[in-house]
């Protein structure tokens, strides 16, 4: 296993403890659990809170996004596995200023029981919660079963988006609309070359040859829609391309952020060979692109690979995109 | 015969040994469809229930309360989170009581069934300890001799496994390997088996 | 091979062409080679010029720092290898504003041949150059050889704080005489757990079993001083500590930067585990540290590893380091 | 008989395919203790020099600037700019002159070597194309008859490459490989003699 960690049953607890040294300007861990980080200073009372939980292997997801104009709480669970509902009911009591809290994740089974028991659990401090669920994985279901998709990169222009809409003193069914409209704007799909390693299984979750790749994976190795020998980045990117279209066609005129993310170890220098066709099919389809991601947004630790998510815009999704924010991963 | 504080701090006894007993091979069962912590998530649980044992109260519903938070405190996999629901769903009912009898069993499990069913947005046939409890609470409507209702109850949890077995999992992690996973028992189902069997036990 | 790309000859401009399509407001192409980028909206004439240069595979090393506060141009080589003395003489032309350029790069015995005669080559132009030669990897020389070692990660600190001299209106002199305080302030240590693969080798540039380590591996996969099983990531960290402090005690009250840097493949999880002996122990040597920066800012594609830089700082270095700057990749 | 502009144009010719000849040879010999690009960059160096030669003037030291731009152009590597280098010592001291003898190829040769040796901060007996050029300019030395300057010089370059193969390599990239290079040539000095042979042929 290359991977340098101590007993893998501390894996998360000390990167959270080296992230909150790190960056103490920015994270803190909230209540007795360790497994909750907040904002450093807390968002200004009346402004509506937003958190986001699962497992941990995906920096800067989730806990890397707890910033200004983005989350204010995150409960993080051992890599891949979701936290506990106390976990997460502790980061919505840390979330709260008073205006309510909106639970912002990814669609996998564990995460939605959790947080809906969570709600339930902070029903005793009066805390109102509404939750808005990432589905924009278009490989692991089709568009009949959208709602089954599970909840890949777009999360960060959701996290982004809704965390700029509540700087901006949206109240909560303000701020929750805005962030279903942008969970609903954002299609991704992945393409993985390697595995990555859970610590606490010591093995790659998944074999695959030197010389092959799989289309549509999922990031935690889900299988995918295609295995077979590695492609050239051209036709990766062209086919990733045409099935986001053919699930969401682009219009002439169309306003689109596109992220172009690493899985991990995949470096810059391939993304932006990537980059190339993805601009070319964008403009090419007549719409133009704004505020491009290139980079390590949404990630499975060292796995190889790439994903692609395409977020179509209104006046206001731009406006909360382009607006201000700041973490210790991304600063707009 | 009535089911008291005393009857529960056996029977968890029963039921924390048996966990640990199987903790490999619930392991081994969601590892072949899932993420392999289904050991984990049942023994963690049971340890912290174990420990705070002493100092339950004679309320049932207050006891079973604090198993349920045992559950939502130690784990945040789908099984854990489960347990907890249907532990809370029964407190809720058996708030104020000191006693149940064995003629509540089926409505009591019936309870938790209804209850996870909503917390998991699944639905029963789904092959899912959803299915385990549905037999339980079936197998055991109707009957009062405690010896009966146990003896039913490990039957049907049993029984409902392996009928289950030549399914595809359509639920959790299980369902992107529906293929592969008929003729496999479902992880849950398995633990429920093995939990049903551990309360029933009289021999201890 | 494990990546993502289409002809390998083409890797290097493909690479670049997705680089400044993603971030014209950044980078532009500079001059006829095509491998030279210079910032899309140059210094203010008068501001002393910077510029670099080296093989392209490092990203953001080299061609990631042009920008306000940093570089402002680098002329880029194919992989690992140096770029050629006419796309250095380029580079420079592009970084002069009139206040002469300083050529600040790693101590590599093709980059420093072909900076030599790109000077020569715009003497007669009358651009005035300068020359600071990164060494800081600890673990290529022993101190007493100290001026044969190669430059690694400690360039960041020196393109950031004689950045920030420049931009502050210091002549050639004096940012030149920063960045040699700069370099003279870093010492570098680097651990590889897996190798990258050079796209026109095609295959990995080394072999390493899967349960083996490198200390003191350099970024192009040059031989360390041991090879052996992975340590936890505790003895790692702690040694690669031991040996920097070896070469450069810290003194009790000292102020110093240090940089956790992944070499590509390793997580920021695994960085944070790292930091926290990082920190525990140059704080148990009394030392306060300034800005840690923890992540990926010196690569080599896909290799797994990590790198620890320790910046010793005085005043005016602390000022220039923490000073803004602003590229695709880095702003402060 | 001097050496002129047509003497130089089919030495070009022949140095040309001498080097498509040994891409893979350099290529690998270099790849054993570096980046294994010589191959990669006299062939580019030497291909821009062919594609420019029918516009390459009378004047020999702008026929041989021509030539030494071809390499900057073509090539970052090492061995490139160190060609460069020496081609542009040679070129500045013919500038003006249209031939030149075979007495004056030693002092030539030693100019590059000089030039070279600057350009890269290295010494003689570092077992790199230094050393097969000193070997050349002095083995060449006062020798005035072309046929018996060509010889002198193949045979020398030819020898100094052999008699260094047994030391470590002490410069560039296959410093690091010291040990491992003991008993290997040093990719430069085997591509000098190659270059020197390609010019020294008269059958070609
Ligand atoms: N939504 C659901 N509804 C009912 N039962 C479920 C649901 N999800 C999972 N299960 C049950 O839980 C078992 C898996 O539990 P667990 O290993 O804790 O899941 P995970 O680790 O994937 O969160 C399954 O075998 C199934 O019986
Ligand atoms: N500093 C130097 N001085 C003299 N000769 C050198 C020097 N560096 C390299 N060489 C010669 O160049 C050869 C390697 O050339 P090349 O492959 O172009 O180097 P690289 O690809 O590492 O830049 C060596 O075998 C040696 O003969
Ligand atoms: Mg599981
Ligand atoms: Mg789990
Ligand atoms: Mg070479
Ligand atoms: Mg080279």
């Amino acid at each position: 296993m290359k991977k340098i960690l101590n007993n893998p049953v501390d894996y998360v607890d000390e990167m959270l403890a080296g992230m909150t040294a790190a960056h103490p300007e920015y994270y803190r861990l909230h209540g007795e659990t360790g497994r909750v980080v907040a904002r450093a200073t807390p968002g200004k009372p009346g402004k509506v809170g937003i958190v986001t939980g699962g497992g941990s292997g995906h920096l800067p997801v989730f806990t890397g996004y707890v910033g200004t104009g983005l989350l204010d709480a995150c409960a993080i669970g051992d890599v891949f596995a979701s936290p506990s509902a106390e976990q997460m009911a502790d980061a919505i009591r840390a979330a709260d200023t008073g205006a309510g809290v909106l639970r912002l994740y990814g669609n996998y089974g564990g995460d939605i029981m959790n947080f809906d028991m969570a709600g339930e659990l902070v029903e005793f401090d009066d805390i109102r919660c509404t939750t808005v669920i990432l589905a924009d994985d278009i490989a692991s279901a089709p568009p009949a079963e959208a709602s089954k998709r599970r909840g890949v990169a777009g999360m960060v222009y959701a996290f982004k988006i809704a965390g700029a809409a509540a700087e901006a003193g949206r109240d909560l069914d303000a701020v929750t609309m805005v962030a279903q409209k942008a969970a609903d704007a954002c299609r991704s799909i992945g393409a993985a070359l390697s595995s990555c390693t859970v610590p606490q299984a010591g093995k790659p979750t998944f074999d695959i040859a030197e010389d092959e790749m799989e289309m549509g994976m999922g990031i935690h190795g889900e299988p995918g829609v295609w295995r077979d020998k590695l492609r050239t980045a051209d036709a990766i990117a062209g086919e990733m391309m045409d099935r986001l279209f053919a699930d969401h066609p682009l219009k002439a005129g169309d306003r689109v952020s596109v992220m172009v993310n690493s899985l991990g170890a995949t470096p810059p220098e391939e993304l932006y060979i990537v980059y190339r066709i993805v601009k070319a099919r964008i403009e090419g389809a007549g719409a133009h692109i704004v505020m491009p991601l290139v980079g390590r947004y949404a990630t499975s630790m060292e796995m190889a690979g790439i994903s692609i998510t395409l977020c179509t815009l209104d006046a206001e999704l731009e406006g909360f995109l382009t607006a201000p924010c700041d973490c210790a991963f991304w600063r707009v | 015969m009535a089911i008291d504080r005393a009857a529960f701090l056996a029977a968890i006894d029963r039921l924390a040994a048996a966990m640990e007993r199987d903790f490999d091979a619930l392991n081994a069962a969601d590892g072949a469809l899932g993420d392999g912590d289904l050991g984990v998530t049942m023994t963690r649980g049971m340890r912290l229930v174990q420990e705070g044992a002493a100092k339950l109260p004679e309320d049932l519903g207050q006891l079973l309360l604090a198993c349920a938070q045992a559950f939502t405190k130690s784990s945040g996999s789908s099984y854990g989170t489960l347990m907890a629901t249907g532990l809370m769903a029964i407190a809720k009912d058996l708030k104020g009581r000191a006693t149940f009898d064995a003629v509540e069993v089926s409505r009591l499990v019936g309870l938790a069934r209804d209850a996870m069913m909503a917390r998991g947005k699944a639905e029963l046939g789904g092959k899912t300890v959803l299915d385990s409890l549905d037999a339980v609470a079936k197998a055991t409507n109707g009957l009062a001799d405690l010896a009966m209702v146990a003896d039913a109850a490990a039957e049907a949890a049993q029984s409902a496994q392996a009928s289950m077995r030549p399914l595809p999992a359509t639920i959790g992690r299980a369902r992107i390997f529906a293929e592969k996973s008929k003729g496999m028992d479902d992880p849950g189902m398995l633990a429920m088996t093995a939990i049903v069997a551990a309360l029933a036990d009289r021999q201890g």
